[in-house]
């Protein structure tokens, strides 16, 4: 039978580095728990964004929430910066242990 | 040439080639963090041997002259080159604003040809950086409510740059020409080799803008040039009226020629999303940097002593 | 019709970077075949990890396997590691072409 | 009810960074529109790479796209790259927003 | 005041101004890397001048003197501010081990004195570390059977610091002061201004502890406070005993008020999990390590002297 | 024993014991560009005093010593020690080329034994990067159509390592040794002691390779320091035929001896896929490195000196 785990959905985000701190107060403001980021680079419809220098870093950010919560975060991403901004975002359903974290 | 230049030339040179040369990412902040430390102490230690007062109508003038090239800048774009707001906004912050290098460059220029410059031009150049990344942010929303001022005022006041040019003026000041004796063999000896350094990377970075400039190149060249020459005047004009040396107008002259590459980029970044950063890179690093450290700085000096003859 | 491809599990693990080497330990010890390791910071019950020295720095690791062995892992940082450290764990789905090395 | 997203696969992919601008290269060629990559170290078949220098580096890249597009580029990697580098790829399903993005 | 001093000071102020400065994190590696190699080949290079025998003593001397602070700082931890038995251990384990970085400001404050300190300091810096984690691992869960010993030796022995001051050391003997002459200008003459720049990103990194120190305020000030103060008085003593020079006995008395916050911490996250390492990392580096650079040396120096005379 | 050899012997044996040290990449990489810079410069500052014609006899010559390396290693490990196609021609390709590190260690041996060499093998070392890797892609797929040549010459001429060092040399040569006067404190004066932090690392990497030699140990061992002896050999010879000092014949030596380890291997990882990387890096960073730069260096002055003197 396996362990117990709950479905979340894991909300996935490439986007440029240089908003990293707008979008951390973003997510504690919209009552966020948990985020993940680390540095990335790549290419999109954008542009080539190679990380040599400030202007063209990226950064990957991870949440992992219920689905409502993810959505509600995707559609804030999408209404502020989804125009302006180097950025792609996607579900993914995953299996957590300890659901009352997310 | 200044082997420093020569440095610029070569990163350049090789970027334009396709070169696999690239530094650190991590070793470009550390020099940059040092440039900007060492500018800072040398300019701390230079004010602790005068009074500090003279300096308030200084500051002021140059906060004046700050805002005065934004708004030049912001009509000039508007109405000469047709650029829409956000764009001839953050544009217009770039040039109203400094850059490090330049003033580091101009620095070392003036050095080698024994030119004394004013201790507190560190400060001014610290103090340059702020008012035109506020003055953009007002051409390019208006004053709204939901501009996040709190931010912005972190992002103009608290930023890397500033925090370290006050820094190191603070422990330069505090120090003294004594005091400083035992760290001069790091900030001081070798500030012009790392300046090398930096420049090669520089160079590098260059070499990137030519794409862009390439698509849009006449519009931004001509107004990559022809900009620093109009505030290299009215920094001139402020120099004379401060009563600065030739030295002291000359850098004057040149930082108000120099546009910003650093701290206004990462600004109007966030606060005038609208605006293509590509563009007002492409002009300020891409057009303006090169030119003021290969021909602005010894032309800006030649002006300076002109006028000051006169 | 398509490729031909069999499902894995993938166990992603976002912890803290000071217990790096015991975890490498632990899953060698453990038969696990392959893991990834990247550096991230984030933020979750335990604080911000904004990766500014040593001590809050994070890493992620994934790790992918069959379902039993995942879960026999997770089990194990669940007992050894959950209570003590920053550490969040997530199963998702995946799809693998050479099924003999996971 | 929710938002309105639609099924893409992300392709991952774990290998040396030594051939990172060969596979770029790739990708332009085979028409991906988007990646992204970051840096990783890891274990798997091929022993250890931990990152220590050039040599023993490894990335992670990522490209979301449609199923036919992610089965042509894993197809070309396993010819091209399986035998003679340390390489593991995998699929997962994503949600996405803007499909016409991918 | 010492210029690196002021470094440290202007990091602490921008840290609490909430400044976006930051060292790369491998800028401040790179630092740590450097000064640890520089103190080993400087320690190194004066032990190759005299016979190694006398050594020995003094290493048990001061292996003793770290399981002695282990112990104290522990039974105070417990009996005094009523410490958990994880908790305690882990806290006691910094405050009996050693901090490189102090270590290094107190030498730069020796050296502008003029005060000579015998070389062996160094090696003891590096005996020091090690005794108190492994007497902290055993006060925290007793001998028992899983305590994973390899990894931990490894820890304690291998760690980086340790090899560093070692290999530095090995190196500064075997070449001798005339061998190291081509290496100088970087390693000896440049150690200041490079402490410089890692004291800046100490105070940023101290600036953070002021959050958990407001937290659990009263108890970590005291015992941050009081500790050192004891464990100087047990370093003087074991530095008289030891016949030690006044700049010698200054400096194990630094040694012995110091805290770790980089060996000890990794060591303590991994062999007692349960501790809290904001707590420790809080008192070490929050309190006793300001402490120390700013008062405590020349503190510890002036009753060096007094002992001495009477 | 010089400094910087013990910095090598120290990084070597910390491997060995399995200590947690370990330089930050990025600090690696910055030191590598440092060392490349400053060969660059310290070759193009001598060749600003003499003429440039006489140099084009010599980097032919080097080009067909290169060659001639790499097709002789490639026959040796085909008939002498049965490598299949792909992983001798890989092999063959490292030692045809040459190694940074062993330049400077043997720049650095020469210097404080008072030999000049002539400014012009700086050139010559980044002429003989590239043959080796051509010939080796030759030999290991014949010349096919699916070759990426393009690529391939990319990596050969605008790699890192050659594009720093004729770009060092472009700035040296346009600045003179007067020009670089400014610059000299950093690029000339810390060479050694920089030199020394790189060879630490090296080190660590060397004792990274000792597993991979212990599973296929003789054989790597016997080409590892068989083919040095071969290739100084040629290298000697044609120095004494190009007219060389004692110390330029030396250097040309150690560039024939020595096995490159950074480029050579990132082009034959690329180009000969089916090659094992570890088996060339275990030959030329595990044997050929160390023995070079422990005992060739000196064994091929000797050598040197003997044929001159005859
Ligand atoms: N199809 C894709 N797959 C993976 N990552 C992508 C894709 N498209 C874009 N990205 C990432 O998202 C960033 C922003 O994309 P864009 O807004 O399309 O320029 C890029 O720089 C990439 O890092
Ligand atoms: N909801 C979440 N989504 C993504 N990452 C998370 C989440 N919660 C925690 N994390 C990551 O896991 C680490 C440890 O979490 P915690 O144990 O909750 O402090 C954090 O530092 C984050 O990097
Ligand atoms: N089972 C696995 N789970 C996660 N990552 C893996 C796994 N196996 C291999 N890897 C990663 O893929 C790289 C190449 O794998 P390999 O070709 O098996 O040596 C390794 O260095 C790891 O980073
Ligand atoms: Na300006
Ligand atoms: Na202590
Ligand atoms: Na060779």
């Amino acid at each position: 039978m396996g362990m117990h785990t709950e479905k979340r959905t894991l909300l996935t985000v490439f986007t440029e580095a240089s908003i990293e701190q707008v979008l951390i107060r973003d997510m504690d403001r919209l009552g966020i728990r948990g985020y993940t980021i680390s540095d990335a680079r790549g290419k999109g419809s954008r542009g080539v964004r190679d990380a040599s220098w400030d202007e063209s870093r990226n950064i990957r950010i991870e949440v992992i929430c219920d689905r409502p919560q993810a959505e509600m975060l995707l559609g804030h991403l999408q209404t502020r910066y989804y125009s302006n901004y180097a950025m792609v975002a996607f579900f993914t359903d995953v299996e957590v242990l300890r659901p009352d974290k997310f | 040439m200044d082997p420093v230049i020569l440095f610029f030339l070569f990163g350049f040179v090789a970027g334009l080639l396709g070169s696999d040369l690239k530094l650190p990412s991590t070793l470009y902040d550390s020099l940059s963090i040092f440039l900007l430390l060492a500018i800072g102490l040398k300019g701390g230690q230079g004010l602790a041997t005068q009074p500090l007062l003279p300096l308030l109508p200084q500051i002021v003038a140059v906060v004046v002259l700050g805002v005065l090239l934004t708004l030049l800048a912001y009509a000039g774009l508007r109405t000469l080159f047709h650029f829409d707001r956000p764009n001839a906004a953050a544009m217009a912050s770039h040039y109203g604003s400094v850059s490090v290098a330049t003033f580091a460059v101009a620095a070392a220029w003036l050095a080698s040809r024994g030119l004394d410059v004013e201790p507190q031009l560190a400060v001014l150049l610290a103090v340059m950086e702020i008012p035109a990344i506020l003055v953009g942010i007002v051409l390019a929303r208006g004053i709204s409510r939901d501009t996040d001022w709190r931010s912005l005022g972190h992002e103009a006041f608290l930023g890397k740059g500033v925090t370290l040019l006050l820094g190191g003026m603070a422990i330069g000041w505090a120090g003294g020409p004594q005091g400083l004796q035992p760290i001069r063999g790091l900030y001081f000896d070798l500030f012009k080799p790392v300046l090398g350094l930096f420049l090669m990377e520089m160079g590098l970075i260059v070499s990137r803008q030519v794409g862009e400039l390439r698509r849009r190149g006449f519009t931004l060249v001509l107004f990559g040039l022809g900009m620093p020459l109009v505030s290299a005047c009215l920094g001139i004009g402020t120099g004379l009226l401060l009563g600065l040396s030739p030295g002291g107008v000359t850098m004057l002259a040149t930082l108000a020629a120099s546009a910003s590459y650093i701290a206004v980029p990462a600004a109007m970044r966030i606060a005038v999303p609208e605006a293509n950063p590509a563009i007002s890179l492409a002009g300020s690093l891409g057009v303006t940097f090169p030119f003021n450290i290969l021909l602005g700085i010894p032309l800006y000096h030649w002006m300076a002593s002109q006028w000051m003859k006169s």
